[in-house]
Order: structure tokens, then C-alpha cells, then sequence
């Protein structure tokens, strides 16, 4: 098999996963300013419920993560009425550890209902197949297909609807939000039902190549914010770019520099960035 | 001629915002620089305090050529200047936003505050004392204590004033020091300038109060579309027929 | 059509405004003057939701909407220009006049007419359409928060210091243009330091100070007044 | 759990209350009450490993309390487990263990991770307390600490038959791919040189952190460039069952050589069924062990939690049963010291149906030493090979 | 004059009960998680006068903490060096590296500094976690020696050692006082409160930016220096953004921007954190809502809503006498005091 092919195919299945999560954290921090680390918790959170539904009842895959789709942005909602809303004007550090103490709620809580271990979900398209020379599960390939589907119809619902620009326009300025007739709190429940939604199809499509714990959030969480920090924060398309450059240089970094210190590559690689670009690849105008 | 430009030009992206500007400013004067909106009069003055570097041309400090130096370099040399919309340390006492503004004049470093040496004492005095005797200077003492925050638009611009001056500047830039002031107030703030030419401080102005500018200035600039369209005392000005057309309109006396 | 009696706001424990009647009728022009802090732009908040009230009722067509959501609010008609224009400063001029429109999202032709009629009103706009709004001067961005307001139809507009660092030309097509929306039926409520171009277009004015009223009257009246004319149009 | 792993056919819903220390034990007139510590990680990404090491001793203790308590020099005692959580981390540990000593008076305090135990060797000596270490680092006896007991074999007896027999069933080339863990590490280094000593090649030496890798196709497909015959992996079972289904995805048909810490029966849960594990050699799972003592913990272990027990619940189990003896020989318990002189005897006086597993001995310093069962897939089932 | 007064009460206060305290309890444990949680409050600081008195959140703290704890232990276990050398070259390497890491990143902004020196940390982390030649990696550092006598003074036992890091936990609230007290101390508030008005009034701000993380990494190095040689075993966790977190919430918890806030907020989440251990499982589950709350109720952290409290009142009666002024911030006091210190 071809080297490179195979593992550019990889760093895309990575970058997809990575791409979607990030998406919903540069969504929550364009509106309302909160780096949410919480995010994470919801990303394992959504992995959890669909896993539960097809164990449990039986539920067919899409099903299962369409509920947890909804489950998650739900939470989403409530962890802003709960918390971030009565923080919306405190300084930004508060919401971060705010958003600690619930990360630290939900793995704890996470654990308490399924246990520590690890769970394995299993999928309907587990089956191997051959992609121009390249070995593939039609896991992997609906975990690209379904990112590159998700990211248009963000897009698309951005761009294209009213209610899509509210959370552009809110992003830009609340209180001209408020005088256009927006309400903001709405707005701001939106934006968090998408983005644990948008946690959820991540978590639900990855799951089945990895496993499903309660620490699982970790491993996509940080990046995540290597990513929209990469992208500029609060840029749609920046975190979605972000994502894919992360993912292949995981995936090519692990192949052609070292396994060991590919993460330090992909860490230095932003640290670089950073330190030309003081404010990320994109900035906001391209939202 | 304490501050010369030769051919200023500030670009934004494909937009002049500044366009090839010669300008001299005499000491011990009252210029003022006036314009439609968007003219590039806060661009330029920028670009004369070091917020912003030109993309082309030289600005000159008494002879020396300053194009290239940061703000605080500049603020050194003499320069201070404040903001258009109102700048300060809202968090802070009136006092205590004046204090900072003469620490570019003092050199006690992080030791001496660690070990308090007397270097340390004399120069906390010596700020304090500054302060106080600028905030005099702007008739502010009674409301030392207030956060800046919380106290009245006219008097925040006053703070911003004494903070220019605790620098110990020859030159001060204001940024439409009376924007959303009304006139009993713009009076006032007028004779403030005025008592700051008396202490040998040159004063360069951005404004759209005409009548207080035309009062006022001795030396009147006109931008447009960030070109200078004409130079001179204010009764040259007011009989420019480009300024009236781009500027001033029929009735100038809003 | 609106109507203030006896409002109170409280910043903290400090009382901005107090016991302020105010009431506006349809169609007319009526100016709020009074010195910086006197409490114009918090009686103008307070009407358009983004401040609580601490007492007193504010009817708008006879209902009252003290408390209500400031969205609310807008549908119900009213519009308010901020003083700091609270623009969305990465979209462009079109986008945000369309924004400007958003409680009539559905009606899409209405939308692009309004849209038209706006870029009709302001030419400097209609060149920068595509520019986004944090790039244009003070005065380009004064325009395009005016615009904003009327995209929204409403039937009653707050305007706060719509001249404030203004070009003289610039004020005077402003007043212009206010009068010109007043006469096409839209009222309006503004608040200005300049006193004396305000009563110039407006029907009747109230003054300032303190938070609470000192003078009110007809734009005659006011301009004859004394007082008026020391504090606010300058000997 | 709410959901229970398929491999769990006992399932039950016993969950967690009786995971974490024991209730206090019920002390009838003249008894006493010795505690037992232990410090692990019970909260964040590792709780799974504490909850596990933990369920071994709570076991062993709620027995013995269940059966009477025991009896040293004519007073008759009852344990109590108290268990602290100490997130991984050494300096919590640390903490842990004077607030046991301060509190409960521990003799012994458990811990299974090497940064706490390393912690607790800085004042145990001087504080007088015994050490029940989980790790396979040698070096955590090695050092000399007088009073530090280390549970789990190991690993150096494993090297020999687990290459002997990769090597002749599927050939000479190496691909190391354990976890990044130190356990992980030390594996791969005692290894890595005998496998080239008997004629082997090693064609690829990296590792997986499976605490920061998100998808491990990429490693595994860098592993397997090279063709190798043999695939180290290693780590906890279900990562390390997941290495090997992609590797079998990617097309690697040779056979795995599976570290220690997974145990092929819990990989088997991740895989489906052995086809995948298909040449695998690893420990022989604990359920399919043959101790004395293993089948009857194993089915009470089941009945309790739910799942199938692995070896760090076993041998904490045996542990603790150890140390009672310990305690019995030496007619005390709360004398370290003398606990800890007479753990031969203790291993020598263990019952025959609590040897889960069968320790031999305790080393010169302080190490269990465990006969070793390995065990290889072979056509869809486990089988067990014997060591010589 | 009173505030003063009783701000030096307070701090009096605490000095003597932290030297009392070993006399009125022998607990060990105690003894233990306390001079634990001194060694946090000087890292604490160190985080405080950059985020509290600049505006500029560093997550590269922990990283920090764990440079100068495995100096420490390098210097000592690989190199033989005398303890006391080690402490001191400990310090300023970790400075060192803070100046180069400031350098870069001071020249971003906000959150845009926050997650750049998260990264920073996390580079660190893998650094110390991979390298195993150097620091054992995975592994971990063995063998760091307790503090070496200084004449006949030995730090062998848990009290001596609990006096010696009170003695560098007094040592950091004195030179903070006096940092935050002081011309150059305003300096840092100018910055915190307008980068580019502090700019044109002549404050040149990266110089003073830098000033402050160098300072603010020597002390998150001398924390980890006493860390190593207090548990005398080191790992690469305590390099991990955990660690960062818990810092930033003891912080947040008593008070951002305060003097008195690190030792509060440090002291009452170890305790908390500490007393929950019996909940075992639930700890997190109690935890996390507890620190959510907080944060909710208490934006201020404890020490500020003290400060609110007592201006509230002091407000109050102002209002009596003078309506017409109030609008009044806990700031206002602190520079009271200034003011009267002279
Ligand atoms: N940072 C910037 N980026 C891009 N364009 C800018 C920037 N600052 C100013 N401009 C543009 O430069 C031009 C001049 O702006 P400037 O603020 O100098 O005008 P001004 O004369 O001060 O106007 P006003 O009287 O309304 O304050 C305007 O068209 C403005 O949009
Ligand atoms: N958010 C706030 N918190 C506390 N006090 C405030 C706040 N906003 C305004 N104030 C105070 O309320 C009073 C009235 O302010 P307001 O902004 O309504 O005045 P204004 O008449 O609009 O003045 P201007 O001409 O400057 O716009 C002032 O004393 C001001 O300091
Ligand atoms: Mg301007
Ligand atoms: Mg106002």
C-alpha cells in the first residue's frame, strides 16, 4: 500500500473529527466569548448516549445518534441557563474555570452511570474495504463523508438564513443584537444546541474506531482549542481549516518525523504560528 | 517648527486614509486640524504619536526624525496626546490615573519597590505631587478620589487632559476634546487649551466645533479624503472655497 | 403613543433618573436636551429594554413594556440608534442594514425595498455597501446605525446624539434627514446637545438636568427661554 | 453500569457502592479493628485501573469479616478498608498516606501506581508502614526500602516463552507498538534486545499513548510499513484489542505478542471473538487460569461486580490474604516490621482456595514471585502453552 | 487610616496562627497538606501579579512549576549539587525560560495569550514526559534530597520543613505587597486597564509585561523547587494543565487582583478538596458544582466579596452624607490606602 495515500486518508478521518468539535467551540466562543471547556464533556457525553441506545434498546446507529444529537445540544442549552448565562458579565477567566467545574461534574457523573472502563461501540459498517489502493473501513469513510456534510449545512444555515446571521450578528455586537429586535438569550441557547450537537455527531461518528470512557473528552478537547486558536477564534471557516492542517500534521508528522514528538510537532507548529500571527491564520471577517 | 511631516501617507489595506501630508507645527500655537468624518484627521494623528507607523514619509520632532519610534518613545520626547473616544483607566481613581502618567519621568525600577530605597520614596512623592498639581492645573482636585469610571463625560475629558500633562509634554494632541460636551462646557474646556499655551504647551487639535475652533486656533489644517486641501488662519479658512464646499457647508455656525 | 410617568432608574444604589414624565405623540419630533449625565441616554435605554426600570410605567400605544425583553420591544414597534451605534462591525454596510430588518425577515420584498430605500437615503452607503462597518469614519457609521433603525419600519424611533463628532456639512444633512424621516410618519424621540439645530426641526423638547426635568415646552418656547439658551445654544 | 460490556453475561447492576472501601465492619464485643489503606486513582481518566485494584481488596477483606475476622495472639480482629482517591497523582498519595497514618493508623497502605508508591518510600521507613505496591517496576524494591511489598510478577519470565513462540509460529520480524506508559517502556526495552539476542529483527519501535492518541490507524499503519511477522501491543486490554483489530483491518495477518497488562479474554470483548486475536500470545486470562484458588473468586467476583475479574483485582486479592497471614505469623498488627518478616510465612500459611494465585515466595527485597501461566490464541480459542 | 490598619491586623493575623498553628496541633497530615498548600500559594502569586495586575492569563504556569521542580531535582539527584545552588540556579533557569517564552508570547492578546501559553504548557509537559534521558520521562525523578542543612539549623522533619516554606511563602507576599504598592506596580494596573493609553503616556509596555511573567515564573519555579524537594519525587504530571487549572481556581476562588486572595482561595479549596474525600466516588460530582457556584455567586472570589461587602457599607453611609456620589468600587479603598501610605 502506498504510504502517503493511506496516511493522508487517516490525518483526514482525524481532521474530520477534530474539525467538527472544534466548530462547536468556535461557535460558543464567537457569541459569547467563552473558551467552554466543557466541551469536551459534552463530546464524551454524546458518545455515551448513543452507545446506551444501541446497547440498551437495540436502537439503530442513526437513530441512536440523532436522540444523542438532541440530547447533547439540550445539555448544551441547559449549561447555558444554568451557568454561563448568569456569567455573561463576568470577566472571561470565570467562565473558564466555571466551565472546569462542570467538566468536572459531568466525567464524574459520566462514570457514576456507566463505570470507568472502557466500551467498545460497535458499528454497522465495521466492514473493510479498498479505496484506490488504500485500506479503509466504511467507518472511516462516513466518518469524512458525514464531516464534509455536516460543514456544509453549518455553513449553509450561517450564511443563507436569518437565523443563521443572528448568531453572526450576535457574535459581532449584543447589545446592537438587542436593538434590532434579536433576542440574544434565544440566540445564545441556539448556538449551544448546535454546538453540542455538533459535539455529538463528532463523538458518535468517532467512537466506533476508538473507545468510549469517561476521560475520552481529553483527547479531542485540547486540540480542539489548538484549532480555533489556529483558525482565529470565532472563525467557522478558521476551525474547520484548523482541524485539517492538525490532522494531517498528526498523521504525516507521526510518519515522516517521529511518532514520539508528534505531538510537540503539531504544538510547536501553532506556537509558530502564534508567534507570526498574533491573532490566527483567520480572522474574523471570513466568519 | 516643533513637529514637521514630509509626505505622511497612511494606506489601510487599498484605502489612503493619509495622503502625502506636509504639515508644520509651531510651537507655543493652537492648531487645529478639521475635515468631514473619515477624512483621516484621527489616522493622523496616529501616525504623529507612533499608534500607527506610516506606510510612507517622515515625521520630524524638532529636527529629529521620529518615523520609526514607539509610542512610548515618543511620549518620552515630549509628545502626549489623547484619545477620541475617551480613553482611561476606567477601574481606577481619578487620582490615581494621573499618578502613572508621570512615571515615564521617574526610573525607580522593581528593586527599588521591593527594598523601598530612597529613590523609591522620592520619586512616589514626586508623582503624587505632579498629579496633584495637574489635576489642579485642570480644576479637578474635588473629585480625586471617584473612580474614573463614574465620573461625568466633561470631566473625564479634563482627566484625559491632566493625564497628557503629567507626562510633562511640549506638545499635546486631542482627539475632539469636546465631542458630546455642550457648549457652557466647551467654553470651558476651551479656556483650558488656552491656559496650556500660557504654560508654553503647544496644542494640536482635532475638531468639529467650528465656532470654538475658529475662536480659538491660530494655525487651521484641512484634510479631505486624507489629502490637506488647504492651510491657514481661520478667516483664510472660512473663505476657502474647497473647504466650504467639502466641509463647512452654507451655514457654519453648528 | 408613548408615554413616561414617573420613571426611575437606579444604577447600583445611584438613581440616574427620577420620577421622569415624558410623553410623545404620534407623529411628532420631540427633542430631550440636557448635559452630558443628565440621564438621556439611560431614559432612552430604559424605553428600548436594555436597562431596568426601578419604578414608574412606560405605555407605548397603550400598553405598558417597562420590563420587557428589548427584542420585544422592537416588534412592537420601537427602534432605538445608539449612542455608540452598536453596529456589527465585521458585516458589511448591506448586511447590516438587512439585519436592521430582522423582525420582518419573512417578508422578503419588503426587506429589499426597504433596503433600497435606505442606500437611496444615505449615497455614501450605497458605495460602501460592501465594506464591512467597522472600517467606515464616525460619521459613515452614524449613517449606517440610522439606516439600521429604519430598516426596521419602526413607528417610533429613539435617536441618541445622532450628531455627536459629526462634520458640520455632515450635521446638518443629519438634521435633515431626521426631519425628512419625521415626515415621512415615523416619530421620533431625540436626544442632543445641540440644542439649537434640535429645536430648529423638532415640535417640542424637554430639558435635562440631573435626571430629572427642568424645562419643557414648545421649540419656541424653549428657544426663547433664557436659561435654555445659556446652558445649551451658547451666548 | 447502567450498560454492562457484552462480554459480561453475568451482568448485574451492583455497580459501584461496594467498588470503593468497605463498609465499616460490623464489631462484635472484644474484637478490633485493624485499617488498611489504599490510594489509588478513583476519580479521572485512570479511575477504571483504581476501581479495579480496589474491588480485590474490598473482596479479601468483606471474606474475612464475613467469616469472624482473624485472630492474632488470642484478640480477634476485623479490617477495614479505607480508601482515598488520589487522582494519579504522587503528591496526593503522599498526602493520602499521612492522612491514613494521622487517622486510621494504617500498617499498610496500598497503592497501584509507581509515582504514589515512590512518594509514599520518601517517609515510609521513618513513619513505619508497610507499602502494598502495585507495580511491576523492579526498581520500587530494587532501591532497598525495607518495608515496601511488591504485588504483580515481574515481567522479565514472560520474555522468553512469549518469543520463543511468536518466532516460531510466524517469523522473525518485530514491530514494537505498546503503550507509551512506563510500564509500557520497560517492556519494550527488556525486549526489544532478546528478540534481536535469538535472530530477530526489529523493524519498528514506537509507542501509543492512549491517553493522548485519538485514532491509532496512523501508528499502526507507520508499524506495519515494514511487513512485520510479530506485533507487540500492549497496555490496558480494550485499547490495546482495538491496535489489533486495525491492524487487522489494515491487512497484518501475522500474530500479536500482547504485554501483560491486557489479558486476551478482555480483548476479546473489544474484537467480538478470538478471530482477530487469532496467534496471539499472552498471560493466560485470569478465568482460564488454573490456580487453586482462581475459579471460585472468579465466580464471586462476577456475582459482585458484574464482569469478569482481572489480574490486579486477583492479586490484590491474594494480597491482602497475605498479609493477614503475615499478620497471624507474626503475632501482631500493627508492627510493620515484623509484618513484613514474616510475609514468607504468611505466603507459606495461604489456603489452598484462596490462591487465586500461587505466590511462591517474597524476593530479598520485598518482590512476589508468581509461577507464570502463558496462554496463545489459537483456532478461535485460548489456549494454555506451558513454561518450562 | 482604619483599613490600613486593619489590613496589617489581617495580615498579622495570619503570620502568627501559621506559626502557631504546629504548636496547637501535632497532626502530621495537617502539617502536611498545609505546607503543601503554602507551596501552592507561592505558585499562586506568581500567577496573580501577571493575570491579577496585567490582565494577561498564563496556562503555562504549571509548565513552569514542573521547569523548576525538575532543576531542582536534576541538579541535585544527576548532578550532586549543593540544595541551596540548586534552589537558586532553579529559580532563575526557570525565569530564564519564562523571559524567552515571554518575549513570544506577550506579543498576543487575550485568549489569544491564554491558550498560546496553554500550548506552551503542554509543550512543556511533552518535553519533560518524552525526554527520557534527561528526566526520566514517564518515570519520574527519585532520590530529591530534603533541603541540606544550613548550619545548625536541619530541615529533616515535616516542621522544620513547615516553617522553611512559610519563611519563602512570607518572603512572596512581602516582595508582592511591595510590587503592587509602588510606582512600578501601578505601572502593571495601567497596562491591565488600556494597553495603548499606557503606551502613549510613555510606559513601555512590552518591557513592563516581560518584567512581570519573568517575575511571575520565578516564583511558579521556586513553588516547584520547594515541590520537589518536599515530596522528593517527581513525575511529569506535575507539569500537567491539571495543575493549572487547580492554581487558576484556587485564585479565582479567593480573589484575582488581591492581595489576600491566593492564601484564601488556596487555603479553603484544599481544605474543601480535602474534607470531600469521603464522598470517594461523588467527590467530583460535588465539586465541580461547588466550584461553579462559587464562581456564579462569588465573581470576586471571597477576598473580593469581602471588599464589596465592606465598601457596600462604607457606600451607605458615604450616601447619607453625599448623595449625589456614590458609584463606588472596592478599588477606591485600595487606593485610600495608597493614597495614605504615601
Ligand atoms: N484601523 C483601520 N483599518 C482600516 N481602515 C481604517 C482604520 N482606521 C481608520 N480607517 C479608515 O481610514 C479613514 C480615515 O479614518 P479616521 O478615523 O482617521 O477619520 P477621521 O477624520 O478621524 O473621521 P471622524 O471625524 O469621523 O473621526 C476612514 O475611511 C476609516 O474607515
Ligand atoms: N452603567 C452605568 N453604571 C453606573 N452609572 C452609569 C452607567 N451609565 C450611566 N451612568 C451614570 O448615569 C448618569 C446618566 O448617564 P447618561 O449616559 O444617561 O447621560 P446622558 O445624558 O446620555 O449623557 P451624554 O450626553 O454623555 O450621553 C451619569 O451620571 C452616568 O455617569
Ligand atoms: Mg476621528
Ligand atoms: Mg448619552
Amino acid at each position: 500500500m502506498d504510504i502517503l495515500t493511506q496516511q493522508l486518508f487517516n490525518g483526514l478521518t482525524i481532521g474530520s473529527v477534530y474539525s467538527l468539535v472544534a466548530l462547536g467551540l468556535t461557535l460558543v466562543y464567537g457569541i459569547l466569548h467563552i473558551p467552554n471547556f466543557a466541551h469536551g464533556a459534552l463530546y464524551m457525553l454524546g458518545a455515551y448516549i448513543t452507545l446506551t441506545l444501541m446497547l440498551l434498546w437495540g436502537v439503530h446507529y442513526w437513530i441512536a445518534m440523532a436522540v444523542s444529537v438532541l440530547v447533547v445540544g439540550l445539555l448544551g442549552v441547559i449549561m447555558d441557563r444554568l451557568v454561563f448565562h448568569p456569567l455573561r458579565n463576568a470577566p472571561p477567566i470565570h467562565d473558564k474555570i466555571a466551565a472546569i467545574g462542570i467538566l468536572l461534574f459531568l466525567e464524574a457523573f459520566a462514570q457514576l452511570i456507566w463505570g470507568a472502563d472502557y466500551r467498545t461501540m460497535e458499528t454497522p459498517y465495521g466492514q473493510v474495504i479498498d479505496l484506490f489502493g488504500m485500506t479503509a473501513t466504511m467507518q472511516r469513510v462516513l466518518i469524512n463523508i458525514g464531516a464534509i456534510v455536516v460543514m456544509i449545512l453549518l455553513f449553509l444555515f450561517l450564511k443563507k438564513t436569518y437565523i443563521g446571521s443572528t448568531i453572526i450578528a450576535m457574535a459581532q455586537n449584543r447589545e446592537g443584537a438587542h436593538l434590532v429586535g434579536i433576542n440574544t438569550n434565544k440566540v445564545a441557547m441556539l448556538t449551544f444546541m448546535i454546538s453540542g450537537g455538533l459535539a455529538a455527531i463528532a463523538a458518535s461518528l468517532s467512537a466506533p474506531i476508538n473507545l468510549v470512557f469517561p476521560g475520552m473528552g481529553h483527547l479531542v478537547i485540547l486540540k480542539a482549542f489548538v484549532i480555533i486558536i489556529l483558525g482565529g477564534m470565532g472563525s467557522v471557516p478558521g476551525a474547520i481549516l484548523g482541524g485539517y492542517i492538525l490532522g494531517f500534521t498528526e498523521s504525516l508528522g507521526a510518519t515522516y518525523l517521529s511518532n514520539d514528538y508528534k505531538d510537540i510537532i503539531a504544538f510547536l507548529m501553532l506556537v509558530v504560528i502564534l508567534s507570526i500571527k498574533p491573532k490566527g491564520l483567520f480572522s474574523r471577517e471570513g466568519f | 517648527m516643533l513637529i514637521e511631516t514630509k509626505k505622511l501617507t497612511k494606506t489601510f489595506g487599498g484605502l489612503v486614509a493619509v495622503n502625502e501630508v506636509d504639515f508644520t507645527i509651531e510651537k507655543g500655537k493652537i492648531n487645529a486640524i478639521i475635515g468631514p468624518n473619515g477624512a483621516g484627521k484621527s489616522t493622523f494623528f496616529n501616525l504623529l504619536s507612533g499608534s500607527y507607523s506610516p506606510t510612507s514619509g517622515r515625521i520630524f520632532y524638532k529636527g529629529k526624525d521620529i518615523t520609526k519610534l514607539p509610542p512610548n518613545k515618543i511620549a518620552r520626547l515630549g509628545v502626549a496626546r489623547t484619545f477620541q473616544t475617551t480613553n482611561l483607566f476606567e477601574q481606577s481613581t481619578v487620582l490615581d490615573n494621573v499618578i502613572v502618567g508621570h512615571r515615564l519621568r521617574t526610573e525607580s525600577n522593581l528593586l527599588d519597590a521591593v527594598l523601598r530605597t530612597k529613590r523609591f520614596k522620592r520619586e512616589e512623592e514626586k508623582c503624587r505631587d505632579k498629579a496633584m498639581e495637574v489635576l489642579d492645573f485642570v480644576g479637578l482636585t474635588h473629585v480625586r478620589d471617584q473612580l474614573a469610571g463614574s465620573i461625568t463625560q466633561e470631566e473625564k475629558k479634563r482627566v484625559a487632559f491632566a493625564l497628557a500633562l503629567a507626562t510633562d509634554p511640549e506638545i499635546v494632541f486631542l482627539d475632539e476634546p469636546t465631542a458630546g460636551i455642550n457648549p457652557g462646557e466647551t467654553e470651558g474646556l476651551a479656556d483650558l487649551m488656552e491656559k496650556m499655551v500660557e504654560q508654553q504647551i503647544t496644542v494640536c487639535l482635532i475638531e468639529h466645533k467650528m465656532k470654538m475652533i475658529m475662536a480659538l486656533a491660530d494655525k487651521i489644517m484641512v484634510l479631505n479624503y486624507g489629502e490637506k486641501i488647504a492651510e491657514g488662519t481661520a478667516e483664510e479658512i472660512m473663505n476657502n472655497q474647497a473647504v466650504i464646499e467639502a466641509y463647512l457647508g452654507g451655514d457654519a455656525s453648528a | 403613543m408613548l408615554e413616561l410617568s414617573r420613571v426611575s432608574v437606579d444604577y447600583g444604589g445611584f438613581t440616574a433618573v427620577e420620577q421622569v414624565d415624558i410623553t410623545v405623540e404620534e407623529g411628532e419630533l420631540v427633542v430631550l436636551l440636557g448635559s452630558n449625565g443628565a440621564g438621556k441616554s439611560t431614559i432612552f435605554n430604559a424605553i428600548s429594554g436594555l436597562q431596568k426600570t426601578s419604578s414608574g410605567i412606560i405605555l407605548f400605544e397603550e400598553t405598558p413594556i417597562q420590563g420587557a425583553a428589548p427584542d420585544k420591544i422592537v416588534q412592537s414597534g420601537i427602534v432605538q440608534c445608539a449612542e455608540d451605534r452598536k453596529l456589527f462591525p465585521q458585516m458589511t454596510v448591506r448586511e447590516n442594514l438587512i439585519m436592521g430588518a430582522y423582525i420582518h425577515r419573512r417578508k422578503r420584498k419588503q426587506v429589499n425595498r426597504s433596503l433600497e430605500e435606505v442606500l437611496e437615503l444615505f449615497p455614501i452607503l450605497h458605495e460602501k455597501r460592501e465594506n464591512a462597518a467597522g472600517s467606515l469614519s464616525g460619521g459613515q457609521q452614524q449613517m449606517l446605525a440610522i439606516g439600521r433603525a429604519l430598516m426596521s419600519k419602526p413607528k417610533l424611533m429613539l435617536l441618541d446624539e445622532p450628531s455627536i463628532g459629526l462634520a458640520p456639512l455632515i450635521v446638518e444633512q443629519m438634521f435633515e434627514v431626521i426631519q425628512k424621516i419625521n415626515q415621512d410618519g415615523t416619530t421620533v424621540l431625540l436626544a442632543e446637545q445641540n440644542a439649537f439645530a434640535a429645536l430648529k426641526i423638532a415640535n417640542r423638547g424637554y430639558v435635562f438636568e440631573s435626571g430629572s426635568i427642568v424645562v419643557q415646552g414648545s421649540s419656541e418656547e424653549l428657544l426663547a427661554n433664557d436659561t435654555v439658551r445659556r446652558a445649551y445654544i451658547g451666548a | 453500569g447502567c450498560i454492562d460490556n457484552p462480554s459480561n453475561e453475568a451482568a448485574s447492576e451492583s455497580g459501584n457502592e461496594s467498588e470503593t472501601g468497605t463498609e465499616a465492619p460490623e464489631v462484635e464485643e472484644g474484637e478490633e479493628v485493624v485499617n488498611i489503606g489504599y490510594s489509588g486513582p478513583l476519580s479521572g481518566p485512570a479511575a477504571y485501573y483504581g476501581e479495579r485494584t480496589l474491588n480485590g481488596l474490598t473482596m479479601a477483606v468483606e471474606e474475612i469479616n464475613d467469616n469472624g475476622g482473624f485472630e492474632v495472639d488470642g484478640q480477634t480482629y476485623k479490617f477495614n478498608v479505607v480508601a482515598l482517591d488520589d487522582k494519579y497523582l504522587p503528591n496526593e498519595t503522599a498526602a493520602n498516606a499521612k492522612r491514613l497514618l494521622q487517622e486510621n493508623q494504617t500498617p499498610i497502605i496500598f497503592s497501584p501506581h509507581s509515582g504514589g508508591i515512590k512518594a509514599m518510600q520518601v517517609f515510609n521507613e521513618k513513619e513505619n508502614f508497610l507499602i502494598g505496591a502495585y507495580t511491576s517496576e523492579p526498581a520500587a524494591t530494587e532501591a532497598g526500602n525495607e518495608l515496601t511489598v511488591r504485588i504483580p510478577p515481574s515481567y522479565d519470565g514472560y520474555l522468553e516463552p512469549f518469543t520463543k513462540y511468536a518466532m516460531e509460529n510466524h517469523g522473525e520480524k518485530l514491530a514494537a507498538l505498546p503503550t507509551a506508559s512506563q510500564y509500557g517502556k520497560d517492556w519494550t526495552e527488556a525486549l526489544v534486545p532478546y528478540w534481536k539476542e535469538q535472530g530477530g529483527e526489529v523493524v519498528y519501535n514506537s509507542s501509543i499513548d492512549f491517553s493522548k492518541d485519538t485514532d491509532f490507524f496512523t501508528l499502526v499503519t507507520n508499524a506495519l510499513k515494514e511487513e512485520p511477522d510479530v506485533l507487540f501491543i500492549g497496555g490496558p486490554s480494550e485499547p490495546t484489542a482495538k491496535v489489533a483489530k486495525q491492524a487487522r483491518e489494515l491487512g497484518f495477518e501475522g500474530g500479536f505478542i500482547v504485554m501483560d497488562q491486557a489479558k486476551l479474554d478482555e480483548m476479546k470483548s473489544v474484537t467480538g471473538s478470538y478471530e482477530d486475536l487469532e496467534g496471539s500470545v499472552g498471560v493466560t486470562p485470569l478465568i482460564n487460569s488454573d490456580y487453586p484458588g482462581t475459579a471460585e473468586f472468579v465466580e464471586k467476583y462476577k456475582e459482585e461486580h458484574g464482569q469478569n475479574p482481572g489480574s490486579e483485582a486477583g492479586y490484590h486479592y491474594v494480597a491482602m490474604y497475605t498479609f493477614m497471614e503475615a499478620m497471624k505469623a507474626a503475632g501482631s498488627v500493627d508492627d510493620p516490621e515484623a509484618i513484613r518478616a514474616h510475609m514468607q510465612e504468611g505466603l507459606d500459611a495461604l489456603p489452598e482456595d484462596k490462591q487465586v494465585y500461587t505466590i511462591e515466595e517474597i524476593g530479598e527485597n520485598g518482590g512476589f514471585t508468581t509461577n507464570l501461566r502463558i496462554a496463545a490464541v489459537e483456532d478461535g480459542g485460548v489456549v494454555t502453552i506451558n513454561v518450562e | 487610616m482604619g483599613s490600613l490598619l486593619k489590613k496589617r491586623g489581617w495580615i498579622i493575623g495570619f503570620i502568627l496562627a501559621a506559626i502557631l498553628f504546629p504548636f496547637v496541633s501535632q497532626n502530621e497530615y495537617f502539617l502536611h497538606i498545609l505546607t503543601l498548600a503554602f507551596i501552592w500559594m507561592i505558585a499562586v502569586y506568581g500567577l496573580n501579579l501577571l493575570a491579577g495586575y496585567t490582565g494577561y492569563l498564563s496556562l503555562a504556569h504549571a509548565g513552569f512549576f514542573a521547569i523548576g521542580a525538575y532543576t531542582l531535582g536534576l541538579l541535585t539527584v544527576k548532578a550532586g549539587l549543593n540544595y541551596w545552588i540548586a534552589l537558586v540556579l532553579a529559580c532563575f533557569l526557570t525565569s530564564a525560560i519564562g523571559a524567552v517564552v515571554g518575549l513570544v508570547a506577550l506579543r498576543t492578546r487575550e485568549h489569544f495569550f491564554a491558550i498560546y501559553t496553554l500550548c506552551v504548557g503542554y509543550i512543556i509537559y511533552l518535553v519533560i514526559d518524552k525526554w527520557d534521558s534527561l528526566t526520566g520521562g514517564v518515570r519520574g525523578l527519585i532520590g530529591i534530597p530534603a533541603p541540606t542543612n544550613i548550619g545548625p539549623i536541619s530541615f529533616q522533619t515535616p516542621l522544620s520543613q513547615y516553617y522553611l516554606i512559610l519563611f519563602f511563602l512570607l518572603f512572596t507576599v512581602l516582595v508582592m505587597y511591595r510590587i503592587i504598592h509602588s510606582l512600578t506596580g501601578r505601572t502593571f494596573i495601567a497596562i491591565r486597564n488600556s494597553e495603548d493609553l499606557a503606551q502613549t503616556i510613555g510606559i513601555s509596555t512590552m518591557k513592563n509585561k516581560l518584567l512581570v511573567f519573568v517575575i511571575s515564573t520565578f516564583f511558579a519555579g521556586l513553588a516547584g523547587a520547594l515541590y520537589a524537594s518536599f515530596i522528593r519525587f517527581i513525575g511529569p504530571d506535575i507539569g500537567y494543565i491539571t495543575i493549572i487549572f487547580d492554581l487558576l481556581t484556587y485564585l479565582l476562588v479567593g480573589g484575582i487582583g488581591t492581595l489576600a486572595g491566593p492564601i484564601v482561595g488556596t487555603f479553603l479549596i484544599v481544605t474543601v478538596s480535602q474534607s470531600l474525600q469521603f464522598l470517594q466516588d461523588y467527590r467530583m460530582l460535588i465539586f465541580g458544582p461547588l466550584l461553579t457556584l462559587l464562581i456564579i455567586f462569588y465573581p470576586r472570589g471571597i477576598v473580593g466579596a469581602y471588599h464589596d461587602w465592606r465598601m457596600k457599607s462604607l457606600a451607605k453611609k458615604k450616601q447619607q452624607l453625599n448623595r449625589k456620589q456614590t458609584y463606588v468600587h472596592t478599588q477606591s479603598t485600595e487606593t485610600e490606602k495608597k493614597i495614605k501610605e504615601g
